[in-house]
Protein backbone atom coordinates (compact mmCIF):
# COMPACT_ATOMS: atom_id res chain seq x y z
CA UNK A 1 0.00 0.00 0.00
CA UNK A 2 1.74 3.00 -1.55
CA UNK A 3 -0.10 5.75 1.16
CA UNK A 4 0.66 3.97 4.78
CA UNK A 5 3.92 5.21 6.02
CA UNK A 6 4.93 2.54 9.52
CA UNK A 7 8.10 3.43 11.18
CA UNK A 8 10.20 3.12 14.20
CA UNK A 9 12.33 6.02 14.54
CA UNK A 10 14.98 7.24 17.45
CA UNK A 11 12.53 10.96 16.95
CA UNK A 12 9.75 12.01 15.92
CA UNK A 13 9.56 15.08 14.02
CA UNK A 14 6.15 16.16 14.01
CA UNK A 15 6.04 18.50 11.54
CA UNK A 16 6.30 16.06 9.03
CA UNK A 17 3.20 14.13 10.03
CA UNK A 18 1.05 16.51 7.59
CA UNK A 19 3.24 16.27 4.58
CA UNK A 20 2.47 12.57 5.29
CA UNK A 21 -0.91 12.69 5.08
CA UNK A 22 -1.71 15.05 2.73
CA UNK A 23 -3.73 14.59 0.37
CA UNK A 24 -5.61 16.13 -2.50
CA UNK A 25 -9.24 13.99 -2.00
CA UNK A 26 -8.30 14.48 1.54
CA UNK A 27 -11.07 17.33 3.39
CA UNK A 28 -9.77 15.96 6.81
CA UNK A 29 -6.58 14.71 8.76
CA UNK A 30 -6.97 13.21 12.61
CA UNK A 31 -3.63 13.01 14.33
CA UNK A 32 -2.81 11.58 17.78
CA UNK A 33 0.25 12.20 19.44
CA UNK A 34 1.22 10.28 22.83
CA UNK A 35 3.98 12.36 24.88
CA UNK A 36 5.75 11.48 28.08
CA UNK A 37 4.02 12.81 31.15
CA UNK A 38 5.45 14.42 34.33
CA UNK A 39 3.11 12.48 36.58
CA UNK A 40 1.99 8.57 36.46
CA UNK A 41 -0.22 8.03 39.58
CA UNK A 42 1.38 11.43 41.23
CA UNK A 43 4.70 9.60 41.06
CA UNK A 44 7.41 11.67 38.87
CA UNK A 45 8.42 10.54 35.80
CA UNK A 46 12.01 11.33 35.38
CA UNK A 47 12.19 9.52 31.64
CA UNK A 48 10.51 6.88 29.88
CA UNK A 49 12.90 4.53 27.47
CA UNK A 50 11.35 2.01 25.09
CA UNK A 51 12.49 -0.91 23.26
CA UNK A 52 11.38 -2.73 20.67
CA UNK A 53 11.30 -6.32 18.52
CA UNK A 54 11.46 -4.13 15.44
CA UNK A 55 10.85 -6.65 12.89
CA UNK A 56 7.61 -7.82 14.34
CA UNK A 57 6.47 -4.20 15.61
CA UNK A 58 7.09 -3.04 11.67
CA UNK A 59 4.87 -6.56 10.47
CA UNK A 60 1.97 -5.32 13.34
CA UNK A 61 1.93 -1.78 12.71
CA UNK A 62 1.52 -2.30 9.01
CA UNK A 63 -1.64 -5.12 10.11
CA UNK A 64 -3.02 -2.30 11.72
CA UNK A 65 -2.68 0.42 9.00
CA UNK A 66 -3.87 -2.06 6.55
CA UNK A 67 -7.37 -3.20 8.68
CA UNK A 68 -8.13 1.05 8.59
CA UNK A 69 -8.11 1.29 5.45
CA UNK A 70 -10.38 -1.70 4.66
CA UNK A 71 -12.53 -0.36 7.25
CA UNK A 72 -12.75 3.32 6.18
CA UNK A 73 -12.44 5.15 3.21
CA UNK A 74 -8.87 6.55 3.97
CA UNK A 75 -6.42 8.01 1.61
CA UNK A 76 -3.43 7.72 3.70
CA UNK A 77 -2.29 6.24 7.31
CA UNK A 78 1.05 7.11 9.54
CA UNK A 79 1.89 4.81 12.39
CA UNK A 80 5.41 6.38 13.66
CA UNK A 81 7.01 5.43 17.02
CA UNK A 82 10.06 6.64 18.79
CA UNK A 83 12.41 4.36 20.82
CA UNK A 84 15.16 4.79 23.30
CA UNK A 85 14.78 7.58 26.58
CA UNK A 86 12.67 10.50 26.30
CA UNK A 87 12.46 12.81 28.50
CA UNK A 88 8.88 14.76 29.66
CA UNK A 89 6.68 16.61 26.62
CA UNK A 90 8.83 14.78 24.36
CA UNK A 91 6.62 12.41 21.44
CA UNK A 92 6.70 9.48 21.58
CA UNK A 93 4.64 7.98 19.04
CA UNK A 94 2.26 10.05 16.05
CA UNK A 95 -0.72 8.13 14.33
CA UNK A 96 -2.89 9.32 11.92
CA UNK A 97 -5.11 8.90 9.21
CA UNK A 98 -6.55 11.56 6.11
CA UNK A 99 -10.27 10.90 4.20
CA UNK A 100 -12.24 12.64 2.21
CA UNK A 101 -14.62 13.57 5.11
CA UNK A 102 -14.33 13.85 9.09
CA UNK A 103 -15.93 10.61 10.74
CA UNK A 104 -13.42 8.14 8.63
CA UNK A 105 -9.93 10.14 10.06
CA UNK A 106 -11.43 10.77 13.39
CA UNK A 107 -12.50 7.18 14.12
CA UNK A 108 -9.40 5.55 12.10
CA UNK A 109 -7.27 7.74 14.28
CA UNK A 110 -8.70 6.40 17.58
CA UNK A 111 -8.64 3.01 16.13
CA UNK A 112 -4.67 3.01 15.29
CA UNK A 113 -3.77 4.12 18.75
CA UNK A 114 -5.82 1.87 20.42
CA UNK A 115 -4.83 -1.51 18.81
CA UNK A 116 -0.99 -0.17 18.88
CA UNK A 117 -1.25 0.05 22.54
CA UNK A 118 -2.99 -4.05 22.31
CA UNK A 119 -0.87 -5.60 19.75
CA UNK A 120 2.77 -4.08 18.78
CA UNK A 121 5.75 -5.29 21.08
CA UNK A 122 6.80 -2.33 21.82
CA UNK A 123 7.86 -2.08 26.34
CA UNK A 124 7.66 0.99 28.10
CA UNK A 125 10.01 1.41 30.78
CA UNK A 126 9.14 4.39 33.78
CA UNK A 127 12.06 5.80 35.14
CA UNK A 128 11.05 7.22 38.80
CA UNK A 129 13.62 8.44 40.82
CA UNK A 130 14.04 5.60 43.18
CA UNK A 131 13.03 3.12 40.92
CA UNK A 132 11.96 1.60 37.07
CA UNK A 133 9.19 -0.20 36.05
CA UNK A 134 8.36 -1.76 32.88
CA UNK A 135 4.81 -0.52 32.20
CA UNK A 136 1.80 -3.26 32.47
CA UNK A 137 4.30 -6.09 32.45
CA UNK A 138 2.50 -7.11 36.32
CA UNK A 139 -1.56 -7.32 36.97
CA UNK B 1 17.14 -22.69 18.76
CA UNK B 2 17.63 -19.09 19.97
CA UNK B 3 15.00 -17.00 21.77
CA UNK B 4 14.62 -13.12 21.79
CA UNK B 5 14.05 -11.55 24.81
CA UNK B 6 12.68 -8.22 25.39
CA UNK B 7 11.39 -5.80 28.25
CA UNK B 8 10.77 -7.52 31.83
CA UNK B 9 11.49 -10.92 29.96
CA UNK B 10 15.31 -9.72 29.50
CA UNK B 11 15.32 -9.06 32.49
CA UNK B 12 14.16 -11.89 34.66
CA UNK B 13 16.43 -13.93 32.47
CA UNK B 14 19.58 -11.65 32.54
CA UNK B 15 20.31 -12.26 28.98
CA UNK B 16 18.58 -10.91 25.57
CA UNK B 17 19.08 -14.10 24.06
CA UNK B 18 18.83 -17.81 25.36
CA UNK B 19 20.56 -20.56 23.44
CA UNK B 20 18.55 -23.84 23.89
CA UNK B 21 20.86 -25.24 20.89
CA UNK B 22 22.59 -27.83 23.09
CA UNK B 23 19.37 -28.88 25.24
CA UNK B 24 18.78 -32.98 24.72
CA UNK B 25 15.16 -32.53 23.43
CA UNK B 26 13.94 -28.96 22.13
CA UNK B 27 10.05 -27.71 22.65
CA UNK B 28 8.17 -28.85 19.57
CA UNK B 29 5.11 -26.37 20.31
CA UNK B 30 4.40 -23.10 22.01
CA UNK B 31 2.93 -24.68 24.49
CA UNK B 32 6.14 -26.77 25.50
CA UNK B 33 8.22 -23.64 25.15
CA UNK B 34 6.01 -22.29 27.94
CA UNK B 35 6.01 -25.35 30.20
CA UNK B 36 9.96 -25.15 30.01
CA UNK B 37 9.85 -21.27 30.75
CA UNK B 38 7.76 -21.71 33.47
CA UNK B 39 9.81 -24.07 35.15
CA UNK B 40 13.19 -22.64 34.77
CA UNK B 41 11.69 -18.90 35.51
CA UNK B 42 8.83 -19.06 38.24
CA UNK B 43 8.90 -14.75 38.07
CA UNK B 44 7.30 -15.52 34.55
CA UNK B 45 4.28 -16.66 36.17
CA UNK B 46 3.76 -13.14 37.49
CA UNK B 47 3.37 -11.18 34.35
CA UNK B 48 0.06 -10.07 33.18
CA UNK B 49 0.43 -11.74 29.77
CA UNK B 50 3.10 -13.91 28.15
CA UNK B 51 2.49 -14.42 24.27
CA UNK B 52 5.02 -16.21 21.86
CA UNK B 53 6.05 -14.57 18.29
CA UNK B 54 7.25 -17.27 16.10
CA UNK B 55 8.72 -15.80 13.42
CA UNK B 56 7.99 -12.50 14.07
CA UNK B 57 4.44 -13.63 14.26
CA UNK B 58 1.61 -14.31 17.58
CA UNK B 59 1.43 -17.80 17.98
CA UNK B 60 -1.08 -19.85 19.34
CA UNK B 61 0.04 -22.64 21.62
CA UNK B 62 -0.35 -25.21 19.08
CA UNK B 63 2.00 -23.76 16.69
CA UNK B 64 4.61 -26.41 15.50
CA UNK B 65 8.51 -25.05 16.79
CA UNK B 66 11.44 -25.93 14.31
CA UNK B 67 14.67 -25.28 14.86
CA UNK B 68 15.73 -22.93 12.06
CA UNK B 69 12.58 -20.57 13.94
CA UNK B 70 13.42 -17.43 15.34
CA UNK B 71 11.40 -17.07 18.68
CA UNK B 72 10.42 -14.04 20.98
CA UNK B 73 9.20 -14.33 24.06
CA UNK B 74 6.47 -11.37 24.51
CA UNK B 75 5.50 -10.04 28.10
CA UNK B 76 2.73 -7.38 28.17
CA UNK B 77 3.05 -4.49 25.24
CA UNK B 78 3.07 -1.06 26.38
CA UNK B 79 3.64 1.20 23.24
CA UNK B 80 1.83 4.19 22.66
CA UNK C 1 -7.66 31.00 30.15
CA UNK C 2 -4.22 31.21 29.74
CA UNK C 3 -4.23 27.34 27.94
CA UNK C 4 -6.27 28.45 24.97
CA UNK C 5 -5.29 29.32 21.35
CA UNK C 6 -8.01 31.15 19.50
CA UNK C 7 -6.83 32.82 16.02
CA UNK C 8 -8.19 33.99 12.76
CA UNK C 9 -4.99 33.60 10.32
CA UNK C 10 -4.16 33.97 6.61
CA UNK C 11 -2.13 30.86 6.28
CA UNK C 12 -1.96 28.10 9.04
CA UNK C 13 1.23 26.97 9.91
CA UNK C 14 0.95 22.89 10.72
CA UNK C 15 4.00 22.62 12.64
CA UNK C 16 3.36 25.26 15.07
CA UNK C 17 0.56 23.29 16.50
CA UNK C 18 2.53 20.85 18.32
CA UNK C 19 3.69 23.68 20.11
CA UNK C 20 1.02 25.25 21.12
CA UNK C 21 -0.69 21.84 22.51
CA UNK C 22 2.83 20.61 24.43
CA UNK C 23 2.25 20.26 27.88
CA UNK C 24 3.72 18.42 31.22
CA UNK C 25 0.65 17.26 32.42
CA UNK C 26 -0.18 15.61 29.18
CA UNK C 27 -0.35 12.16 28.10
CA UNK C 28 -1.87 12.79 24.42
CA UNK C 29 -2.70 15.47 21.92
CA UNK C 30 -5.24 15.01 19.33
CA UNK C 31 -5.73 17.73 16.25
CA UNK C 32 -8.35 17.93 13.30
CA UNK C 33 -6.89 19.76 10.02
CA UNK C 34 -9.40 20.32 7.94
CA UNK C 35 -8.15 20.99 4.03
CA UNK C 36 -9.22 21.68 0.46
CA UNK C 37 -10.49 18.74 -1.39
CA UNK C 38 -10.42 18.74 -4.90
CA UNK C 39 -13.45 17.02 -5.60
CA UNK C 40 -17.02 18.12 -4.17
CA UNK C 41 -19.66 15.68 -5.38
CA UNK C 42 -17.48 14.96 -8.45
CA UNK C 43 -17.03 18.60 -9.75
CA UNK C 44 -13.85 19.84 -9.34
CA UNK C 45 -12.73 22.70 -6.90
CA UNK C 46 -10.45 25.14 -8.33
CA UNK C 47 -9.66 26.73 -5.24
CA UNK C 48 -12.11 27.82 -1.91
CA UNK C 49 -12.15 31.28 -0.33
CA UNK C 50 -12.71 31.95 3.22
CA UNK C 51 -14.61 35.14 4.68
CA UNK C 52 -15.45 35.94 8.45
CA UNK C 53 -17.08 38.33 10.74
CA UNK C 54 -13.90 38.69 12.95
CA UNK C 55 -14.59 39.66 16.12
CA UNK C 56 -17.69 37.85 16.33
CA UNK C 57 -15.76 34.81 15.14
CA UNK C 58 -12.84 34.81 17.79
CA UNK C 59 -15.72 35.13 20.69
CA UNK C 60 -17.78 32.15 19.31
CA UNK C 61 -14.15 30.39 18.99
CA UNK C 62 -13.46 31.37 22.45
CA UNK C 63 -16.48 30.24 23.87
CA UNK C 64 -16.06 26.65 22.24
CA UNK C 65 -12.60 26.36 23.59
CA UNK C 66 -13.98 27.41 27.37
CA UNK C 67 -17.01 24.91 27.15
CA UNK C 68 -15.31 22.33 25.93
CA UNK C 69 -12.46 22.94 29.03
CA UNK C 70 -15.48 22.88 31.45
CA UNK C 71 -16.42 19.77 30.00
CA UNK C 72 -13.16 17.37 29.56
CA UNK C 73 -9.99 17.51 31.38
CA UNK C 74 -7.58 19.39 29.21
CA UNK C 75 -4.48 20.94 29.78
CA UNK C 76 -4.09 23.26 26.69
CA UNK C 77 -6.68 24.17 23.43
CA UNK C 78 -6.08 25.38 20.17
CA UNK C 79 -8.67 26.95 16.96
CA UNK C 80 -7.05 28.46 14.35
CA UNK C 81 -9.09 29.55 11.38
CA UNK C 82 -7.65 30.68 7.49
CA UNK C 83 -9.41 33.40 6.07
CA UNK C 84 -8.78 34.34 2.05
CA UNK C 85 -8.21 32.04 -0.93
CA UNK C 86 -7.00 28.91 -0.03
CA UNK C 87 -5.86 25.86 -2.87
CA UNK C 88 -6.61 22.44 -3.27
CA UNK C 89 -4.67 20.41 -0.40
CA UNK C 90 -3.63 24.05 2.03
CA UNK C 91 -4.82 23.80 5.40
CA UNK C 92 -8.13 25.82 6.42
CA UNK C 93 -8.63 25.16 10.05
CA UNK C 94 -6.80 23.50 12.63
CA UNK C 95 -8.07 22.50 16.39
CA UNK C 96 -6.72 20.16 19.11
CA UNK C 97 -6.77 19.18 22.74
CA UNK C 98 -4.28 18.02 25.03
CA UNK C 99 -4.84 15.98 28.32
CA UNK C 100 -3.96 13.31 30.39
CA UNK C 101 -5.49 10.63 29.02
CA UNK C 102 -6.70 9.67 25.40
CA UNK C 103 -10.37 9.72 25.60
CA UNK C 104 -10.44 13.46 26.41
CA UNK C 105 -8.58 15.27 23.88
CA UNK C 106 -10.39 13.01 21.32
CA UNK C 107 -13.77 14.09 22.40
CA UNK C 108 -12.90 17.25 23.06
CA UNK C 109 -11.23 17.42 19.38
CA UNK C 110 -14.46 16.12 17.74
CA UNK C 111 -16.56 18.45 19.89
CA UNK C 112 -14.52 21.87 18.80
CA UNK C 113 -14.63 20.57 15.17
CA UNK C 114 -18.11 19.63 15.03
CA UNK C 115 -19.14 22.91 16.99
CA UNK C 116 -16.98 25.32 15.09
CA UNK C 117 -18.95 24.72 12.07
CA UNK C 118 -22.18 25.33 13.63
CA UNK C 119 -22.10 28.55 15.25
CA UNK C 120 -18.45 30.49 13.97
CA UNK C 121 -19.48 33.00 11.60
CA UNK C 122 -17.20 31.95 8.84
CA UNK C 123 -18.07 31.58 5.35
CA UNK C 124 -17.06 29.14 2.94
CA UNK C 125 -17.32 29.95 -0.81
CA UNK C 126 -16.38 27.26 -3.43
CA UNK C 127 -15.21 28.28 -6.63
CA UNK C 128 -15.84 25.81 -9.74
CA UNK C 129 -14.50 26.21 -13.47
CA UNK C 130 -17.63 27.69 -14.10
CA UNK C 131 -19.14 28.88 -10.85
CA UNK C 132 -19.02 29.72 -7.70
CA UNK C 133 -21.06 28.43 -4.64
CA UNK C 134 -21.01 29.36 -1.22
CA UNK C 135 -21.28 26.52 0.68
CA UNK C 136 -24.67 25.30 2.46
CA UNK C 137 -26.15 28.82 1.91
CA UNK C 138 -28.97 27.19 0.10
CA UNK C 139 -31.46 23.93 1.92
CA UNK D 1 -28.28 51.57 12.68
CA UNK D 2 -25.69 49.62 10.51
CA UNK D 3 -26.31 46.76 9.31
CA UNK D 4 -23.16 44.34 8.28
CA UNK D 5 -22.95 41.78 5.46
CA UNK D 6 -21.25 38.38 5.35
CA UNK D 7 -21.20 35.85 2.72
CA UNK D 8 -23.87 35.29 0.61
CA UNK D 9 -25.99 37.66 2.50
CA UNK D 10 -23.67 40.66 0.88
CA UNK D 11 -23.69 39.35 -2.67
CA UNK D 12 -27.84 39.49 -2.38
CA UNK D 13 -27.43 42.98 -1.34
CA UNK D 14 -24.58 44.24 -3.32
CA UNK D 15 -23.03 46.08 -0.33
CA UNK D 16 -21.09 44.73 2.52
CA UNK D 17 -22.56 47.72 5.10
CA UNK D 18 -26.69 48.84 4.75
CA UNK D 19 -27.52 52.07 6.76
CA UNK D 20 -30.34 52.64 8.39
CA UNK D 21 -29.70 55.51 10.03
CA UNK D 22 -31.72 57.47 7.47
CA UNK D 23 -34.88 55.81 7.37
CA UNK D 24 -38.01 57.29 9.35
CA UNK D 25 -38.15 54.49 11.90
CA UNK D 26 -35.53 51.66 12.86
CA UNK D 27 -36.33 48.54 13.82
CA UNK D 28 -36.54 48.35 17.32
CA UNK D 29 -35.87 44.25 17.81
CA UNK D 30 -34.48 41.45 16.08
CA UNK D 31 -38.00 40.37 14.88
CA UNK D 32 -39.17 43.54 13.45
CA UNK D 33 -35.25 43.81 11.56
CA UNK D 34 -35.80 40.67 9.91
CA UNK D 35 -39.47 41.21 8.38
CA UNK D 36 -37.96 44.37 7.01
CA UNK D 37 -35.22 42.61 5.22
CA UNK D 38 -37.66 39.96 4.00
CA UNK D 39 -39.53 42.55 2.21
CA UNK D 40 -36.66 44.55 0.74
CA UNK D 41 -34.55 41.24 -0.39
CA UNK D 42 -36.90 38.31 -1.34
CA UNK D 43 -34.09 36.22 -2.07
CA UNK D 44 -33.00 36.15 2.00
CA UNK D 45 -36.60 33.43 2.43
CA UNK D 46 -34.56 31.31 0.08
CA UNK D 47 -31.58 30.49 2.39
CA UNK D 48 -31.32 27.46 4.71
CA UNK D 49 -31.50 30.28 7.90
CA UNK D 50 -30.63 33.67 8.43
CA UNK D 51 -29.65 34.43 12.27
CA UNK D 52 -28.61 38.37 13.42
CA UNK D 53 -25.95 39.39 15.87
CA UNK D 54 -26.54 42.50 17.98
CA UNK D 55 -22.94 43.34 19.39
CA UNK D 56 -21.00 40.64 17.73
CA UNK D 57 -23.54 37.82 19.85
CA UNK D 58 -26.48 35.79 17.93
CA UNK D 59 -29.50 37.09 19.04
CA UNK D 60 -33.18 35.68 19.49
CA UNK D 61 -35.84 37.65 18.11
CA UNK D 62 -37.24 39.52 20.92
CA UNK D 63 -34.07 41.35 21.13
CA UNK D 64 -34.56 44.74 21.67
CA UNK D 65 -32.14 46.97 19.10
CA UNK D 66 -30.59 50.24 19.97
CA UNK D 67 -29.49 52.63 17.35
CA UNK D 68 -25.32 52.41 18.35
CA UNK D 69 -25.74 48.40 18.48
CA UNK D 70 -23.51 47.13 15.91
CA UNK D 71 -25.92 44.83 14.23
CA UNK D 72 -25.24 41.92 11.73
CA UNK D 73 -26.63 40.08 9.28
CA UNK D 74 -25.64 35.87 9.50
CA UNK D 75 -26.12 33.38 6.77
CA UNK D 76 -25.62 29.89 7.19
CA UNK D 77 -22.12 29.53 8.54
CA UNK D 78 -19.61 27.54 6.34
CA UNK D 79 -15.88 27.31 8.08
CA UNK D 80 -13.98 24.57 8.80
Amino acid sequence: MEHIVVEIVDEIDTSQVFTDLSHAHSGGICIFVGTVREFTQNEEVVSLEFETYEKMALKEMNKIASDATAKWNLNKVVIRHAVGAKQVEEPVVIVGASSAHRDACFEACRYLIDTLKETVPIWKKEIFKNKTVWVSAHP
Amino acid sequence: MELLLFGIAKDIVGESVIDLSDKDCLPTSVAELKKLLAAAYPDFSKLSSLAIAVNSEYADDDVVLDKDDEIAIIPPVSGG
